[in-house]
């Protein structure tokens, strides 16, 4: 789950971070408000989570609490790669003198967390890892141990940093580690980490990732959750226990397994066909389950056919009839579908469509053959 | 004839009681497997499937009763970190976590205090263990292998068992199954399970089922180029997964411009690794 | 550092252990009142860091506001072990039916904390570990990991607490853990963790011993310190940097080193005296402190002789002899010393007493002799 | 000739800066000790002793640059902790800290975290090691000792410096002096270095200082039973310190009923050390 910037920062201000004062406005005239209370230049920025804000005209600054207003204005109309706006946050302008990155991540090769810093900050911290890895500082914390004082100070030398900002960049790191080990994060990350005229280290903008598996430890971080973020089919499957991701295709899937529904894909792009979606309804799906599946399959437009693969361990290939015929019922599509039951009680499964006017299938390539077919009408 | 389990474990279930412990305890008793006990605090004492298995309050008491070596968990997520460390501190060997949804700095304490013991983490999130004919630790449908001389390792479940059945079906057997898991985060990975099944004089032919996201499968590439030399023949799940989407699991995510099919499907036919274009290709393969 | 039993289950009570309520009373009066307020049968307990309050007549039960009173009245003009008591603890009575122990410390050949509970508690654990080992269990915590739940567990089984209690005490467990590494303790324990006619868990009584060393990081709880703890010249000590100890003989003693006091000490008595105390002056030693550490072996009426035994490393010889000259200026004593210089600096150090009407010795055994004989005239 | 430190040892001082940390590198470099770097935080760049001795930033800059092998720690105590990490994951293989008064938790955690890595750990609270012509790395005086083959082991300061020196008087000399530090907790014990001196050719006698407070001695005394050939000579301090009371560091304090200094001393004769009355009889009993 991803938190806005705005409760990143403020997360990380409970840690001792040094963050620009700001409020959140959801109307221009709240920017305003706030604008006159900061007294000074603003930036309005807005809060949605994806990247290239800036590009997309997302962050301005305003000099007087009536631009501020305008900015908000105009942001608020906004819609950046798909989400819409909902919210600028107005902070103080600091003045920026150099800008750094500071970041923490779980290093999944190492099995280990990774703090991060480099002296090129305010960018798209990728790139540079992709074009000038060696300006990435990097250093591994064991997660028994925690961050210690020397790995923060072996970062702040090992981006040039000047002496006198040691003892804060090391408390910032401190408190990132602290934000990050305390909210189950996947990622925490400063970028950029600002040095400002007057000498002070300040978290300009901030970030962060939580592992949804570990939210159950922290249900006042559930509430932040963006719902924007996922189309609403997405939200209705993952309600149900389902794994849905939207594709761009005209074959729909509904595989049990994570693995075996990429496969699905796969092959079904390897005989020519496109995949309309991802869908895994997990282990030992109940009809309800298959049913609501199915509906959502059918809620895309552009499927032209349906292909169902399910290998019956826990999951048991009746109940899934059962759930296709639940649903069939209620649907009533014209949409060609191709099942292939394999595994734990295929045969009462088989046996429960053989009405239902559905292609069958034994091996995978061949119900992936089929679907193809059916999708090209 | 296998690795990692055979007829010789002495299985342990924590979690024994719940739900989804006693379905799949009932599976792995009637695949033959010698389950000798079961664990869950607060219920040391009762006994199940009809008094055949004695339940006990911990790990500890549970193996100096039974001598048991080998400890499958099915406890809830939140637990499993505990469920794992308990077993580990009682000195169980080997340890295969099924439970899916640990939270990854779990995972990372797990790891990492375990790497200081002696003992043999195979999972969580994953399917289990197989060595057909002889013992079944998890969850993989008994009926689907056979047994023989081809190891097969995977990051996935039914992809695995969609493999297992195809090599069944065209009677290759299996020496043992291992499925690692495909958490970012595990206890086993591939290179492990390569070592293992390289050195099992049982093992002829190794399957090594991968997917998107991570590293893992390249570097099982350039392993398998300077320390394998039994024939590998793999296949990766994910060529059309879009990136920046997490695929049902935590580990299958394309990152950054890492964790590609394409990478690892090169990395592995650099090492002179078959790779299949789809599952049912696999017996084709060896 | 020992916390009295007051503060000790605040600061447990802060981790969620459950206390009885209850509050400090300074006079009969204030113990009257609480006692009124808690509205039932209470305890009046001393609060002296001893142990064998009650067999001392320093925990009495009240029925009734008045009878707190003449118990607080009592048990206020009580000297407990040399110990005056200055406070009492009024705690609400609880209905005891079951005493457990439980307790935290550090293991110092696992170099670990370890765990401990028993079914016995309420009484002295040292006495039960030394007579009935087994009805302790004990279980080793690593110190990067902390303690996990199923030992909690385990101690509970180990201890044949009945089910119904396993959460409840696995919290407290918890929580005097959180309680023991976040305050750098070296023991928090329990005694009685009490089981209630009610069925709940209480700790009525707590103890909890503090790192000197770790105080810098708990600069709150250095104000809980109780002084009359250590003689007021052991604090005059301590706050000069010097580490004195009373004993009872009549050989005074100033060395550097703790081992070598020790040493200095056993060796008088081998050769038939007694020492008079313990004083290690520490390393590098200044002249000020050299004079007060005189001054203060001086203060106690039993010393017949002082004997210095100063082996110079880092500690100069000559600064040592300059601050016993300074010292005899002020004193003006009649008592008779025997000095032992070695090291660093030691001519220099003898010439310039050798004014001074010492006498001096080049072995540790001669001048331990020495000072026997001064002392005995 | 010699344990742990001798004249290939390439010495690295945390802390040389501070005030005693730059005292003492004077005493080790006039002593012949091979000092060839210092590390202070945010100093790195200065030198010291009139440009003779480099200051880095960190440890792993230092060790990198100098190829330092050893590490003395002269930092603060609260300090002490971050310094001993950063100096086992620079890969420094000796590491002695003289500091006194580090908490003991910190120690708890540094001992644990040591215990898997290739590293070695002397102190805290200790007054270091001497290889008598050949280095001294802390503050054991160096004038006080010969070259000989007696090793010796210590957990006090100033009282080993006496022994020393009654060996010295009587011109009997030392292979390493190793002082283990009066801690609790600390890195190398009784047992280790007895070790070291059991299988160094050179030492061919041992003397063995202990004191009140623990059972170090006596796990001491049943090592010696089992494995040191050599004859050992003791001298435990504190028979006349009385119970409850801290003599002077955390780790002198006899309570409930062990550490007493009896108990030690009849431990050590069982084992067949001959135990002094008091130091200046050590000498006479090798």
């Amino acid at each position: 789950m991803k938190l806005h910037e705005y409760y990143s920062k403020r997360l990380f201000s409970e840690y001792g971070i040094p963050i620009p004062k700001g409020e959140i406005a959801k109307t221009p005239k709240e920017a305003q408000r706030i604008a006159k209370e900061l007294d000074g230049p603003v930036v309005v920025k807005s809060q949605v989570l994806v990247g290239g804000r800036g590009k997309a005209g997302g962050i301005k600054v305003a000099n007087t609490p009536k631009e501020a207003l305008q900015h908000a204005e105009d942001i608020l109309k906004l819609t950046i790669k798909d989400l819409p706006v909902r919210m600028v946050l107005v902070d103080q302008a600091a003045d920026i003198k150099d800008e750094i990155y500071l970041g923490i991540t779980n290093d999944r090769s190492a099995r280990k967390p990774v703090i991060m810093a480099s002296a090129e900050g305010g960018v798209d911290i990728e790139e540079i890892a992709h074009k000038t890895p060696e300006k990435i500082i990097k250093c591994q914390i064991d997660p028994l141990m925690g961050l210690q004082d020397y790995q923060a100070r072996d970062l702040a030398a090992g981006i040039d940093l000047s002496r006198d900002h040691w003892r804060a960049f090391g408390k910032i790191a401190h408190g990132l580690w602290q934000a990050y080990i305390n909210s189950d994060a996947t990622l925490a990350e400063i970028n950029p980490l600002v040095v400002t005229g007057e000498g002070q280290l300040l978290a300009v903008d901030g970030k962060m990732v939580l592992d949804d598996n570990a939210l159950f430890r922290h249900p006042d971080l559930e509430g932040y959750r963006d719902l924007d973020v996922d189309a609403g089919v997405e939200i209705q499957a993952r309600e149900h226990g389902l794994s849905y991701i939207k594709l761009d295709g005209n074959i729909g899937c509904m595989v049990n397994g994570a693995g075996l529904a990429m496969t699905t894909m796969d092959i079904i792009k390897l005989f020519g066909g496109e995949p309309a979606n991802f869908l895994d309804i997990g282990g030992g799906a109940s009809a309800e389950k298959v049913s609501t599946a199915l509906e959502i399959i059918l809620s895309d437009a552009n499927v032209k056919a349906v292909l169902f693969n399910i290998f019956g361990g826990i999951t048991r290939c009746d109940v899934v009839a059962k759930g296709i015929l639940e649903a069939l019922e209620e649907v009533n599509t014209n949409v060609p579908m191709v099942v292939r039951l394999v595994g734990t009680n295929a045969a009462e499964g088989r046996k429960l469509l053989q009405d239902a006017a559905m292609e069958t299938a034994d091996t995978l390539a061949e119900a992936a053959k089929m679907a193809v077919a059916a999708a090209k009408g | 004839m296998s690795i990692l389990v055979d007829k010789n474990t002495r299985l342990l279930v924590q979690g024994i009681t719940g739900q989804e412990g006693l379905f799949h305890t009932k599976k792995m008793v009637a695949y033959g497997t010698q389950v000798v006990a079961g664990v869950t605090p607060g219920k040391g004492g009762e006994w199940v499937l009809s008094g055949k298995i004695p339940v006990f309050d911990s790990v500890k008491i549970a193996k100096d009763a039974t001598g048991a070596n080998t400890s499958v968990i099915f406890v809830p997520a939140r637990f499993s970190a505990d469920a794992m460390f308990e077993a580990a501190d009682a000195g169980i060997e080997l340890i295969i976590c099924i439970t899916e949804g640990v939270p990854v700095h779990d995972m990372m304490r797990v790891r990492n205090y375990l790497d200081h013991k002696e003992v043999r983490l195979v999972g969580p999130n994953c399917p289990g263990l197989l060595t057909p004919g002889e013992a079944k630790v998890g969850i993989i449908p008994g009926n689907i292998a056979i047994p023989g001389n081809i190891g097969v390792v995977s990051r996935s479940g039914t992809l695995t068992y969609e493999i297992l059945y195809a090599l069944k079906n065209l009677t290759m057997g299996v020496s043992t199954c291992v499925g690692i898991g495909g958490d970012p985060i595990n206890g086993t990975n591939f290179i492990d399970t390569l070592m293992m099944f390289q050195e099992d004089p049982e093992t002829e032919k190794i399957v090594l089922i991968g997917e998107i996201g991570g590293t893992d499968e390249e570097n099982a590439a350039e392993y398998i180029s300077q320390h394998v030399t039994k024939p590998v023949a793999a296949f990766i799940a994910g060529r059309t997964a879009p990136p920046g989407k997490r695929m049902g699991h935590a580990g299958a995510i394309v990152q950054g411009g890492t964790g590609l099919a394409e990478d690892k499907i090169k990395a592995l036919k650099k090492a002179r690794v078959k790779v299949a274009q789809h599952p049912e290709e696999i017996p084709s393969l060896l």
